[in-house]
């Protein structure tokens, strides 16, 4: 009952246009943004923050850039760890050059640095489809990795080949670096994404992203419509890489604190791939539930046994996490290829008829 | 709606971190372990697990813990990733740990700037960042008994000795093939620099992480480029299969040395009789003769309690997990007595590590004479800079072929020190040393 | 910049001339490596053959079944006997991804299918490293009475040094290919097996069900991913590792195809030979370590002047 | 008939096509006035779909060349053609499967839309204005087609029919000069015939558009029409008005001889 359309009309295409057209929605978006912004930061534990709230959000960012890229654009990608990759050592980079500069700023200006480098690799996409432009992005993937290592001035020369984080202040308070408060970093990314997230729904809502999924559902159709297909997919990889170079520029400010090539390695991609499939293709909503489930499983398993007081190997958890991983991919792809976002508008469809079957 | 899922699973984690602690009891000793049965570097992960965890459990089993005190061993799996490492720290930090072995340099180097804040001392027994010996820039960082820069001294050292003295270096040729990460970087400058001065080349043969196991082009460049030496700084499934790729292609074995982390059985017995002569660096003692580790196996394994396979004890990596929970276990004791509590924190064991002292006397009461070398470290020197002895591979076990060897401090202290500089500076505004010094005050 | 254009253009061949036993030596190397890859490219080829499915678990499916078949002999199964088993576990799971995976998203777009084969690699992972330990393991050459040493041929007043082990692979790999060949032209159900690949009404015409058809197929990659796993064991060890090089499989496709056995075989050897003489002529200008993505550059190149792959028959668009 | 058939606005001159071997177009020509109703008939594989892909650009002929508004073109790109206010439907359904009827219908009127990246980002100022101006008159065509139940299905659900009209509506939002329909009543019942019919009417009635119209349907081609070009094995067999057309020797044996 409480899930109901009726009585809501909408008077103008503008109301109708509307991001969350529904009632509920709105109130719901309203409730959980007043929880993630204030409830949240006053009762999560620091190890909630730190190893669950910031890595979800992080990698939320990365999977809604994939997505924009093969859930939108149709274009598979194996390539997101380069990109993110990219976009961490453009920041710090951007803060040895710059280190004056609001770190805000300079995290998301990294996303262009990705941006670039994503659409150089993104022109193969002119000539290549499907599983042959898969191939294109790895070669992306390994050859970005091996520059992460190859090329010393990305890390200042640092013996040690890592990136270590600098503490930056923001109106006295430390956002980056060990002295900075999770809620602190907390509230940063969360801020970042939720506003990445507006646009992005702007973007796929809009023109663009009419252009995108034409691109994608029938390609030939969109050009005799007057789609430039070029124009169309190279902006997709620019915004994607661009998505994918702010997550990885948080992943190491404003979560891990340091990374080396090896953080953005090919696991990287297919991890970040797996929460776009298992969230939900062409959905952003299903990037934020793919990656909650992808991250926040192997952390539920590893702790359930105490929890239930059994003692299991930490090792023997993270396999089974593996497991049902991947069983829960089959499972997902069987019972709803459209993943989590599409079992979530059912659950909707449900509701909004209950109690009635339909 | 999607944060609906993130405070679901928030919950789930708070509730599961606070079950977790429970599990720590007050009058505990609790000491995290990070370590790898998984992944790629798994082959060594284990053996090195399974010593610590067997020689804790032993103390537990037989001293009822340390100074009466019950040591709370728990283990979290990293897989090598720095992510994973990085989680465990988080999941751990909030239950007063006492030491923290992140066993991985990639992930050492993400905790100690967050260590020195939350003030929990990190032994990373010689790995993880080199400078970090600098007691002064870094309190809470601990990286006994040598760095990978005492490690090369030590190489070039018996190389030199056994080409007859550093002059005949001169004009000779050697090969560097090291893991294509921080770990198998940090060691070039001080070889570059050993380089310049005797005269001898470099050539770097770099193996990328996902290349590890396909090295045969790499070692097509070491036939064509023939060097009289081949110095190895590798790591997990790497070893092996470069020492299989050294005997293929018929590389003289004992002039193959790797560092001491490309030294277990696993890395040379693959390779049958081609790797009969391979040579490593080493700091423990190889086998079960000691009686500390007939004592693990007395109250321990024969009482499974232990996951480690049966003839895997005394093997390289088992004796270097066993050294590296003995020199902890040293380190609480040094604490209590210290502060004259029985339950300390990571803070008291900081002041332990700091006034760590392992005479050869010390070792034999441990049950372990002659394991390693004596061990000192001071608040200044985190690492001691101590010697190291080259062992051979005979075909079916380790032989000890050399004496101690000790490094040649006045090369690698500047570099040292230099690089400790190279990273404050990079990393400003760096936490100034507060902690006071104990060695001044006992 | 003249040093540079010497180093790429000039430097490479006169090595090449100054040591022509080391160039052949590369190329024996890249032969070698080639024919494995060639060889898991193949498992990809036979399944996307048979059932249009591009099954990314064939890397996975190379470890997990060496791995099945070391583990079982660490747990005392006598060495051939474990090589059997080991083949019904293939069979097993051949049953399994049939009924489990196929049947039930037969249909779907193919882009689902790939996707549902990412989730069974992972879980091979997870079961593999469940069972058997996460730590890589040393193949059982001697058990399985594989040859090891090496021959040692004079030429060009150098030598060719060729692994046993190696010469064996490339071997097997050949009768392996010849079988397949046989299976796909000379019997029923390799008739049967082209049917399906026209379109899957086609082949119950054969009188074979679908269903048989895919637990064939799955079946056979598994074998070429058993010999596989034993070879490249044998080469270096098994470990999960080895999933990052059987991507290499993927820039064979591109050059081979994705139907074709031939092409398999033949981009095997052009990437295994073109990634050696890259990393060992080419790879010290770049400081070295680029065999990682040489290959995946040179299919990308490859692409982009022939997308249809070496085989492949231009594909006129209709609407 | 509110309608006045005018000079060409469509010429094409002496087309010939061919992959590789096989002969699709040979030296076809043949004009479409402003306002009229231009139907291409022939037997299967007699080219008609090619003519098409080869007036909106999508292949390009070895001989010949196009006109349209006479402007001649040779070798163009379809998007080109697509801004030159040539729009088309397709044999088999070429929709866009994941997109809802409105999304459809929106797409057609990419061209039309100016709005850049920026505004676009923020959903703000000029680009809502023009998301809600283009979604007027979207509406106005949904209406038009009486689509109004279906705007938010994805069409992959859609029945057939149903996807005909709606490709028609995105077609139609383009608001083309010229209209190329292939075989727009291919495969429906005789209710959804007749309601096609009436559309294609309406359209050319009440917009002006002109439309060139390839079908099957006899009876359907000649009430329609005012004017029908027949094609056979790639070559213009005939051309004229509907009574011509069907007396026409050539035709009867090549065309209507062997129909059913």
């Amino acid at each position: 009952m409480l899930y109901r359309e009726v009585g809501q009309y909408k008077t103008s295409y503008g109301a109708d246009q509307a991001l969350f057209p529904i009632l509920q929605d709105r109130i719901g978006i309203t409730v959980i943004l007043l929880f993630a912004f204030v409830g949240v930061p006053l009762t999560a534990s620091s190890f909630t923050l730190d190893s669950v709230l910031i890595p979800v959000l992080v990698l939320s960012l990365a999977a809604t850039g994939l997505n924009l890229l093969t859930g939108f654009t149709g274009l598979l990608s194996l390539g997101t760890g380069g990109f993110m990759g990219v976009g961490a050592f453009a920041c710090y980079k951007l803060t040895t050059f710059f280190p004056n500069v609001n770190i805000i700023v300079l995290i998301l200006c990294s996303g262009f640095f990705a941006a670039a480098v994503g659409t150089v690799f993104g022109l193969p996409s002119l000539r290549i489809k499907g599983f042959y432009l898969a191939v294109a992005t790895l070669a992306a993937q390994f050859f970005l990795s091996w520059c992460f290592i190859r090329i010393p001035w990305l890390y200042n020369y640092n013996v040690s080949a890592s990136i270590e984080v600098p503490t930056k202040t923001l109106l006295g308070i430390p956002v980056t670096g060990p002295t900075a408060s999770p809620v602190t970093r907390y509230l940063i990314v969360l801020s970042i994404v939720a506003l990445l997230t507006l646009v992005a729904a702007n973007l796929v809502r809009g023109r663009i992203g009419r252009t995108w999924m034409a691109v994608r559902d029938m390609d030939l159709a969109a050009q005799l419509i007057g789609i430039r297909l070029y124009q169309t997919k190279l902006l997709a990889f620019a915004v994607s890489s661009f998505y994918c170079g702010v997550a990885g520029a948080m992943m190491v400010f404003l979560w891990l604190g340091n990374a080396e090539s090896e953080s953005f390695n090919i696991n990287q991609s297919f991890l970040i791939l797996f929460m776009v499939i298992i969230g939900g293709l062409g959905s952003l909503l299903g990037s934020f539930l793919g990656a909650a489930l992808i991250w926040g499983l192997p952390i539920v398993l590893r702790a359930a046994p105490a929890f239930f007081g059994l003692r299991i190997q930490s090792a023997t958890a993270e396999q089974a996490s593996f497991v049902i991983v991947g069983a829960l991919i089959i499972f997902f792809l069987i019972v709803e290829p459209h993943g989590l976002a599409r079992l979530w508008q059912i659950g909707k469809q449900k509701l909004r008829v209950w109690p009635f079957p339909y | 709606m999607h944060l609906k899922k993130l405070a679901l699973s928030a919950a789930a984690a708070s509730v599961v971190g606070l079950s977790a602690s429970q599990a720590v009891a007050q009058d505990t000793l609790f000491v995290p372990l990070f370590t790898y049965r998984t992944g790629p570097f798994a082959n060594s992960g284990i053996p090195i697990a399974n010593g610590m965890h067997d020689y804790f459990n032993m103390l537990n089993a037989r001293d009822g813990g340390i100074g009466g005190v019950k040591l709370a061993i728990q283990e979290c799996e990293t897989g090598y990733k720095n992510e994973k490492g990085v989680e465990c720290y988080d999941s751990v930090k909030s239950k007063n740990p006492l030491v923290i072995t992140p066993y991985s340099t990639g992930i050492t180097l993400a905790l100690i700037p967050k260590a020195s804040v939350d003030r929990i001392p990190v032994f990373s027994m010689a790995y993880g960042l080199s400078a970090s010996a600098v007691g002064a820039d870094f309190p809470w960082i601990f990286n006994p008994p040598a760095t990978y820069w005492d490690g090369m001294s030590i190489v070039l050292k018996y190389i030199a000795g056994k080409e007859g003295g550093f002059a005949n270096l001169k004009g000779k040729k050697i090969g560097y093939i090291y893991f294509d990460g921080g770990y198998g970087l940090e060691p070039i400058p001080l070889l570059d620099q050993f380089a310049k001065e005797y005269g001898f080349s470099v050539t770097k043969y770099p193996v990328p992480p996902a290349q590890m196991q396909n090295q045969s082009g790499l070692w097509l460049s070491v036939r064509r480029d023939r060097p009289d030496w081949m110095v190895m700084w590798g790591w997990g499934a790497m070893n092996p299969t470069a020492v299989q790729e050294a005997a293929k292609t018929g590389y003289p074995m004992d002039r193959f040395i790797g560092v001491w982390w490309s030294g277990s059985e696993d890395d040379a017995r693959p390779a049958g009789a081609g790797a009969k002569g391979y040579l490593s660096l080493n700091f423990n003692a190889v086998g079960a003769g000691y009686p500390a580790i007939k004592d693990i196996e007395k109250y321990v394994i024969a009482k499974g309690n232990s996951q480690t396979p049966k003839g895997t004890v005394g093997d390289n990596f088992y004796n270097r997990g066993v050294m590296n929970s003995a020199v902890i276990a040293e380190a609480i004791r040094n604490a209590q007595r210290i502060t004259h509590k029985k339950v300390v924190n990571g803070a008291d064991v900081r002041r332990g590590l700091e006034t760590l002292k392992i005479s050869d006397e010390r070792w034999k009461q441990l049950g372990l004479p002659g394991f390693a070398a004596a061990i000192q470290v001071t608040c200044q020197d985190h690492n001691g800079h101590h010697s190291a002895y080259v062992q051979q591979w005979d075909g079916t076990k380790w032989v000890k072929v050399s004496d101690w060897i000790s490094p040649m401090k006045e090369k690698v202290l500047p570099l040292l020190y230099g690089a400790a500089n190279d990273y404050v500076s990079k990393n400003q505004p760096w936490p100034k040393r507060t902690e006071a010094c104990d060695d001044k005050t006992l | 910049m003249t040093h540079l254009l010497y180093g790429i253009f000039i430097d490479p061949f006169v090595q090449m001339g100054a040591a022509p036993d080391l160039l052949v030596q590369t190329l024996w190397e890249g032969l070698v490596s080639g024919v494995l890859y060639a060889l898991i490219a193949l498992g990809f080829v036979l399944i996307f053959k048979a059932s249009g499915v591009f099954n990314f678990a064939q890397g996975i499916m190379v470890v997990f079944s060496a791995l099945t078949l070391v583990g079982l002999n660490e747990h005392g199964v006598p060495a051939y006997l474990a090589l059997a088993l080991t083949i019904a576990v293939m069979l097993v799971l051949a049953f399994a991804v049939e009924r489990v995976i196929l049947r039930p998203l037969v249909n779907q777009p193919d882009i689902i299918l790939f996707m549902a084969t990412f989730g069974l690699t992972y879980f091979l992972i997870g079961l593999g490293e469940l069972i058997f330990g996460g730590d890589p393991k040393v193949m059982i050459s001697d058990q399985l009475q594989l040859p090891s040493g090496s021959y040692r041929i004079p030429i060009f007043g150098g030598y060719l040094q060729m692994q046993k082990i190696d010469v064996a692979a490339t071997i097997i790999a050949s009768l392996m290919v010849a079988a397949l060949a046989v299976l796909f032209n000379r019997t029923r159900i390799g008739r049967a097996l082209r049917a399906v690949a026209d379109s899957h009404k086609a082949a119950l015409s054969v009188g074979i069900s679908l269903e048989q058809i895919w637990v064939i197929v799955w079946f056979a990659a598994g074998i070429v991913a058993l010999a596989t796993g034993i070879m490249w064991g044998a080469r270096s060890n098994v470990s999960f590792a080895l999933e990052i090089i059987a991507l290499k499989a993927l820039p064979v496709l591109i050059l081979g195809g994705f139907t074709s056995i031939p092409g398999a075989i033949i981009g095997g050897i052009i990437i295994g030979v073109g990634e050696k003489i890259g990393e060992f002529y080419w790879g010290p200008l770049l400081g070295s370590g680029i065999e990682s993505w040489f290959a995946y550059v040179i299919a990308l190149v490859f692409l982009l002047f022939r997308p249809q792959g070496l085989f492949g028959e231009r594909i006129i668009e209709r609407l | 008939m509110g309608r006045s058939v005018g000079g060409p606005i469509l010429e094409v001159e002496g087309i010939s096509l061919s992959f590789g071997g096989v002969v699709a177009l040979q030296a076809v020509s043949l004009d479409v006035r402003e306002h009229e109703i231009r139907a291409i008939i022939g037997p299967n594989g007699a080219g008609k779909s090619s003519l098409l892909n080869v007036i909106n650009g999508f292949y390009h002929p070895q001989k010949g060349s196009v006109s349209f508004k006479g402007r001649k073109r040779r070798r163009v790109d379809p998007h080109e053609v697509a801004q030159q206010g040539i729009a088309r439907t397709f044999q088999n359904i070429a929709l866009f499967r994941g997109m809802t009827a409105l999304d459809n219908l929106m797409t057609g009127r990419t061209l039309k839309m100016k709005s850049n990246f920026l505004h676009q980002a923020v959903y703000w100022g000029a680009a809502r204005r023009e998301e809600l101006e283009h979604r007027a008159k979207v509406e106005e065509i949904i209406d038009f087609l009486e689509i109004q139940h279906i705007r938010r299905t994805p069409v992959g659900q859609l029945p057939y029919g149903l996807q005909k009209r709606v490709e028609l509506g995105r077609a139609l939002a383009a608001e083309p000069d010229l209209l190329l329909l292939d075989e727009p009543m291919a495969g429906m019942n005789i209710e959804e015939k007749q309601d096609m019919c009436r559309f294609v009417l309406d359209v050319n009635d009440q917009f002006g558009t002109t439309i060139v119209l390839i079908e099957h349907d006899m009876s359907v081609v000649m009430d329609l029409s005012d004017r029908v070009a027949v094609l056979d094995y790639g070559r213009k067999i005939a051309d004229g008005t509907p009574d011509e057309v069907r007396h026409h020797r050539a035709v009867i044996d090549a065309y209507l001889g062997v129909a059913h």
